[in-house]
């Protein structure tokens, strides 16, 4: 009996998700024979002003910092909640990591390619309003130096590097960079956020210092996705 | 309207600045907390009184390129909620915690700020980044007694709200992709030659979305565990406006993007009152099992949602008026209800109802508090509680849901049940030598003040009307919003 | 043009399948983050051009796709990924007080 | 304008502050007695207006019903503070403030939302009283509560039916939800089916809140009956029912408040057939009625709560007690039981023979003969234990004189009443064409209550008996059960698996996605 029933319950689920399965099909194929390209006016203002109005020529970066950069503060938010949370469940004493030792030629290369990750991450920071990249790929690039020591050598190793608490700091200061230079354009009698509108102006496009705010904002958002996912990656790891 | 950016902005300077107080400079915690609190109360207060008439404020002066904040009635009736409620938060935590006192406000602060931005954005997506930051920030709030309950709990909150978290942004986005704009003002105008049924679907998705972030049965079960064994203040907030907060992002899409037309016409408006009936029955059922105060609680904050679905779902002006009242008086006196048992929590360690025996004697002002509230909340005169079910259930009537009108005083009844439960629980005497630990003013005053309002708006319901009185008008006729989005 | 649409669905429906009928914690998030990555692909064929190229503009460039909705990718990924680390932290919690990973014994908290 | 209802409230407030005993006696004094003289100053046809949101609010409007009903509420006001001053404590002094200030502002409300709102406040006020007042009276207080909030729900959605369907809320007579408004009244003046709150109440809550309670929660009852739904035939029958099914009941109980409870429902039932006639002489006979019967039961209430107070017990025993050791208030007790007995020249003959003039229907007529007769049979048992029944009781304590002053301000005023009928009349200008003292009328009054001694002798022994408990029946509680057992299985439900919840909300995204393909409209 308790077998038919667990049999039935499983159909049922099987049922549920196929008839959601059948209604989402159904929606995407109505909205797929609609015309709807004609009102793209926003995109295509976008791409069409979009280099003039904010100086960047990564158009991306110029949605994400300038246009929506409401957006990226509210979503650097979700990450500081995420890191602090992380640093705020894990106990703050040393947790052994799981011992797994490596040859000392992977130490090696490690040590070896850190530099160059460093170099990269902050290219892709710096030219994030030109090219592929900016703050978000860059901070990612950044946070796998102390992942990779954390991985290579220890916990304690990579903490003793980078400590916890600096981590913190730059991540907190990252945000409230953010938020700061936000407040500039109001300081300067325009809106929060502004860039091309306040007095410092777009410059020219294609230029390393262009753009308004968005290398700066790229930088703020680096640095703080960087410690905030070395922070995550820590304390997922501590945990036993 | 800088003051509605700042509004927003100040919670999360806040926050951050907390996060660098807590390595490094650990004395300015208090100055910090409350000055920000004192400051963020001035804020709010500008807001409020230049909501009417609306205003926009655009983020970056990019017009409709970018994302614009507006400031009318409705969002500053949640901005009030959060002038109410935040200050007596703030202090009433500042005693009650014995946890790490510098993540628990970082998290408030972060969680504010999400509401904040939540109320006033006028962009779809902005939303839904900011109802992130606050369901996150919530569920960092419950965890913080590090209990195997809480985490439970929390667990059970974080994959309910990410479920409904991604049924909204899958709407978002199918939005998006109909109408090629974020903008809350265009999205009407680009939605009206959008066949019917896609619309619909579209509109279940928003619906389910937040109604599981609101707790209607039988959506509710993370609702109460969540509840169980969180710090009793954050519950204040949780019930009285990260609840609400989803509610009121629902009622933004439903009635500014989709129109009250197209409600009454696919059917929506009939369906959420008759679910709001359900809900409350049964929730009303539930609470009436429960032995755990915050769980108690928790089932009946699922049924004045589901009061406050009614009055908003009726779709008159009256119903709105009604429902929007009724969310300010329920954060009130939820609030007042649950800091009455976080004093108690505090003083006693007490949560199930058998603990708070005799504790009539022994705080009776505290204990007079809880009555009020109880009795506001269950909707008997002359308390707030009343006032806005009055006007809820005229609302139905007027607009011919007699059977919703029926079953909420039928509802206000089985509530009475549970709630006299603990009263009389609250006044028997026991022989029992109690260990209190004197709660000092600190914990006391901010019940007494949310206490004293649900005397206060029973008595001269016509202070919040005042401001309520101008909901419909940008709700009912989503013109208004359009015109006043786009012009600015 | 529609077989993506149809690897959507797919997707969507497999994490919702893995969610409501997985016992173990970590498949339930691993049900999530298929949810999620479902939703990135949808996000990026919203804004899908035939023949477009990526948006920067720098060089020559006749066709260009949607910005915004790999701006809202970017957006979605990250705070996916933030949701899904705060979720694994808490199922590492879990584990660690209630000693299984199994949701049928994780129940504490009922009525 | 200074409405006395008003003045009990602030009295409450006033009573707030700390304060020593001798500014205790002193504000209730100034409150009670200061709100009987406003009273009587007030004057038929005064109102006053208040615009209340979209509402226009008559919380004070005065005619002569409303003014005869408020001076005896005022003035059993004043003696039942009196009575319990000594007795109760603080907060519960309080409480019944606001039950009487808010009793006598439904008496003199003008509009329905008024007397909605001081109803409830009644019913809260005097729910707490009998939650607080003691150990024993929890439960009681719960029921009560329950029972009661139910009656005014049903009261509240009668007035929304009315508000409906006619746009305004005066308190005139009712043009829809009539049947609503019914149960409303019948929960607060204990129709049959309805009373299991009364004898509960009465005879667990301690003496002084019983007497409180008696004077105005049923009186109430009766009054927004005689405003609201008066003149309805058919409910005469109904309050002949419930009169008689008062006698069973009263004739075997073993408790003296018990029975005294159950008379009171017969009591409403002379007040309910008055009522019901709808005639003016039938109306005023049942307010005359209202006010004879609040002073004989309430000095009936009190001294029996002597005799709790002096003997600790209500069994019919410790009645003995009166005639030997307490003189005052044995003749409080023989005055109010001529005057419930109907017998001529006390106050109870009064209103029951104009009550019986104005009824023309000879089935009613004999009802109310029998009414007359069970009534004063059941208070023959009650003094023959008093004064006939030898006893060996001790005082083990004094009553106050308190209490002995606020039960002979009512005996003297019933001995006046009695005498000098029209008293009534001139006080508030309701005269109605009746000569109290003609012999067809004096005879007519005295049968019933000399057959009630004949039987009383001839049948002694079944009449003065200890009767077992009859069969205890609650559907209220029944109901309660089930509500619970539902509940419990609700709750068992959540059994706390995450993956039941994630499907209860996978089924509910279905369901809703179906409700808005298939338009819902014909669903629901």
């Amino acid at each position: 009996m308790s077998r038919l029933n667990e049999r039935f319950k499983k159909l049922y689920k099987i049922g549920l998700v196929i008839t959601f399965a059948i209604f989402l099909f159904f929606l995407f194929y109505d909205i797929h024979n609609l015309d709807s390209d004609g009102k793209r006016y926003l995109s295509e203002h976008y791409i069409s002003e979009g280099v003039q109005e904010t100086g960047a020529t990564n158009l991306v970066a110029s949605v994400l910092y300038d246009y929506r950069a409401f957006d990226t503060l509210g979503e650097a938010t979700v990450i500081l909640t995420a890191a602090t949370i992380l640093a705020f469940l894990v106990p703050i004493t040393k947790a052994t990591m799981f011992g797994t030792t490596f040859k000392s030629i992977v130490n090696q290369t490690i040590t070896l390619i850190i530099p160059f990750l460093a170099v990269l991450g902050a290219y892709l920071l710096l030219f994030g309003h030109l090219s592929p990249g900016g703050g978000f790929v860059g901070g990612v690039v950044l946070s796998v130096i102390p992942i990779l020591l954390t991985i290579t050598y220890s916990v304690d190793f990579s903490e003793y590097i980078f400590k916890p608490a600096q981590k913190k700091l730059v991540e907190n200061i990252g945000a409230i960079g953010f938020v700061l230079l936000g407040l500039l354009g109001v300081f300067t009698g325009s809106n929060f956020l502004a860039s091309g509108q306040a007095p410092f102006g777009t410059g020219s496009a294609g230029e390393v210092f262009s753009a308004g705010l968005i290398p700066y904002l790229n930088l703020m958002i680096g640095l703080k996705v960087g410690a905030g996912l070395a922070i995550i990656f820590n304390s997922l790891i501590k945990e036993k | 309207m800088e003051a509605a950016v700042l509004v927003i902005i100040s919670p999360l300077l806040t926050a951050f600045f907390l996060g660098i107080s807590r390595l490094y400079v650990k004395k300015i915690f208090f100055p910090l907390v409350t000055g920000s609190a004192i400051i963020y109360l001035y804020l709010l207060i500008l807001v409020i009184t230049n909501s009417y008439p609306a205003k926009v404020y655009s983020i970056g002066d990019w017009g409709m390129l970018g994302i614009n904040l507006m400031v009318d009635p409705f969002s500053s009736l949640f901005l009030l909620i959060i002038a109410i409620l935040f200050l007596p938060f703030i202090i009433f935590s500042m005693k009650y915690t014995k946890f790490i006192k510098h993540d628990y406000f970082i998290f408030a602060y972060l969680m504010i700020a999400g509401i904040s931005g939540m109320v006033l954005t006028a962009d779809l997506f902005n939303l839904y980044v900011f109802l992130e930051v606050s369901s996150l920030s919530s569920c960092a709030l419950s965890l913080q007694k590090k209990t195997d309950r809480g985490i439970e709990g929390t667990f059970k909150y974080l994959i309910m709200s990410t479920l409904g978290s991604f049924f909204i942004l899958l709407a978002t986005i199918l939005t998006y992709y109909l109408t090629g704009t974020l903008n809350m003002a265009e999205i009407p105008l680009a939605f009206e030659d959008i066949p019917f049924k896609i619309k619909s679907t579209i509109m279940a998705f928003f619906v389910f979305g937040y109604a599981l972030k609101i707790g209607l049965i039988p959506l509710h079960a993370w609702l109460p565990d969540a509840y169980e064994d969180s710090p009793i203040p954050y519950n204040v907030l949780s019930s009285g406006l990260v609840m609400k907060s989803a509610l009121y992002a629902l009622i933004r899409i439903l009635y500014i993007m989709f129109g009250i037309d197209f409600l009454d016409e696919s059917g929506m408006l009939t369906i959420v009152v008759f679910w709001g009936v359900i809900t409350f029955l049964i929730a009303h059922c539930l609470a009436f099992q429960q032995s755990n105060l915050n769980r108690l609680l928790a089932y009946s904050s699922i049924a004045q949602i589901a009061y406050i679905m009614i009055g908003l779902f009726v779709g008159t002006e009256a119903g709105l008026i009604a429902g929007s009242f009724h969310i300010l008086n329920h954060a009130i006196m939820k609030g007042a209800l649950f800091l009455v048992v976080g004093i108690f929590n505090y003083s006693l360690t007490a949560v199930e109802i058998e603990d708070i025996k005799g504790l009539g004697y022994k705080f009776p002002i505290i204990s007079f508090t809880f009555v009020v509230a109880s009795l506001a909340i269950v909707g008997l005169p002359p308390f707030n509680g009343f006032m806005s079910k009055w006007l809820i259930v005229e609302a139905a009537l007027e607009a011919d849901f007699v059977y919703a009108a029926f079953f909420i005083l039928v509802g206000t009844f089985l509530s009475l049940t549970y709630y006299l439960k603990v009263i009389v629980t609250l006044y028997t005497k026991t022989e029992e030598e109690l260990l209190i630990e004197e709660p000092g003013l600190s914990l006391k005053l901010p019940t007494i003040f949310l206490g004293s309002l649900c005397i206060v708006f029973g008595i001269v319901p016509s202070l919040p009307l005042s401001l309520m009185n101008k909901i419909p008008k940008f709700l009912l006729d989503n013109g208004e919003y359009i015109r006043i989005l786009l012009g600015g | 043009m529609e077989i993506p649409y149809v690897v959507v669905i797919i997707l969507f429906c497999l994490g919702m399948y893995t969610i409501i009928t997985k016992k173990n914690l970590i498949k339930i998030v691993i049900g999530f983050t298929i949810v999620e990555s479902s939703l990135i692909l949808l996000l990026m064929l919203v804004g899908y051009k035939p023949d477009g190229t990526a948006p920067i503009l720098d060089k020559g460039y006749e066709i260009v796709v949607d910005p915004i909705p790999q701006a809202l990718a970017l957006t979605t990924i990250v705070i996916g990924g933030s949701v899904t680390a705060v979720m694994l932290a808490v199922v590492i919690k879990i584990h660690k007080r209630y000693r299984t990973l199994n949701i049928d014994e994780i129940r504490k908290l009922r009525g | 304008m200074l409405t006395p209802g008003f003045l009990y409230i602030t009295g409450a407030l006033l009573l707030l502050l700390p304060i020593n005993n001798k500014i205790k006696y002193i504000i209730s004094f100034l409150i009670t007695a200061g709100a009987l003289i406003v009273t009587f100053y007030l004057i038929p046809g005064n109102s006053l207006q208040l615009d209340f949101l979209k509402l226009t609010l008559i919380p004070i409007k005065v005619d002569s019903i409303s003014k005869l009903t408020g001076l005896i509420f005022a003035f059993a006001g004043l003696a039942a503070v009196i009575y319990s001053i000594n007795i109760c404590s603080l907060p519960n002094l309080r409480l019944i403030f606001v039950f009487i200030g808010s009793a006598l502002t439904v008496v003199f409300s003008g509009d329905l939302f008024t007397l909605y709102v001081f109803w409830e406040l009644m019913t809260i006020s005097s729910s707490f009283l009998i939650i607080m007042a003691s150990d024993f009276t929890k439960k009681t207080g719960y029921y009560y509560f329950l029972m009661h909030v139910a009656g005014s729900l049903s009261l509240l959605w009668g007035i929304f039916l009315q508000y409906s369907a006619t746009g305004s809320l005066s308190l005139n007579a009712i043009e829809a939800g009539t049947p609503f408004f019914l149960i409303a009244i019948a929960v607060k003046l204990a129709f049959v089916g309805f009373h299991t709150w009364m004898p509960l109440v009465y005879s667990k809550a301690p003496f002084y809140v019983a007497v409180v309670l008696s004077i105005y929660t049923t009186k109430v009852g009766v009054y927004v009956m005689a405003r609201l739904v008066s003149g309805i035939n058919i409910l005469a029958y109904a309050g002949l029912i419930s009169a008689l099914f008062g006698i069973v009941m009263a004739l075997r109980q073993n408790q003296v408040l018990k029975l005294l409870s159950y008379s009171i429902i017969i009591q409403v039932g002379y007040m309910i057939i008055g009522i019901s006639i709808g005639t003016a002489a039938g109306i005023s006979g049942a307010m005359f009625h209202l006010v004879n019967h609040i002073l004989y039961k309430t000095v009936l209430f009190m001294a029996v709560g002597v005799v709790i107070y002096t003997t600790g017990k209500d069994d019919f025993e410790n009645l003995g007690i009166m005639r030997s050791k307490l003189p005052v208030t044995s003749i409080a007790t023989l005055v109010a039981f001529l005057g419930i007995a109907g017998v001529p020249f006390f106050n109870g003959y009064m209103s029951k023979s104009l009550i019986k003039d104005a009824l023309h229907e000879p089935l009613l007529k004999w009802g109310l003969d029998l009414m007359s007769f069970g009534t004063s049979l059941l208070f023959l048992k009650f003094i023959y234990y008093a004064f006939f029944k030898n006893s060996t009781m001790n005082l083990a304590k004094k009553p106050t004189i308190s209490m002995q002053l606020g039960m002979g301000f009512l005996t003297v005023m019933m001995i006046l009443i009695g005498i000098h009928p029209y008293l009534l009349e001139n006080l508030t200008n309701m005269h109605v064409d009746f000569n109290y003292f003609e012999m067809k009328h004096i005879l007519s009054g005295m049968q019933p209550f000399l057959w009630s001694i004949l039987i009383f002798i001839l049948f002694k022994k079944y009449v003065v008996k200890k009767y077992d408990r009859l069969l205890y029946y609650d559907m209220y509680r029944k109901m309660a059960t089930l509500f619970v057992a539902t509940g419990y299985q609700l709750s068992n439900y959540h059994d706390g698996k995450l993956n039941k919840y994630l499907l209860w909300a996978t089924t509910t995204l279905i369901i809703l996605l179906f409700l808005l393909m298939f338009n819902s409209h014909l669903l629901l």
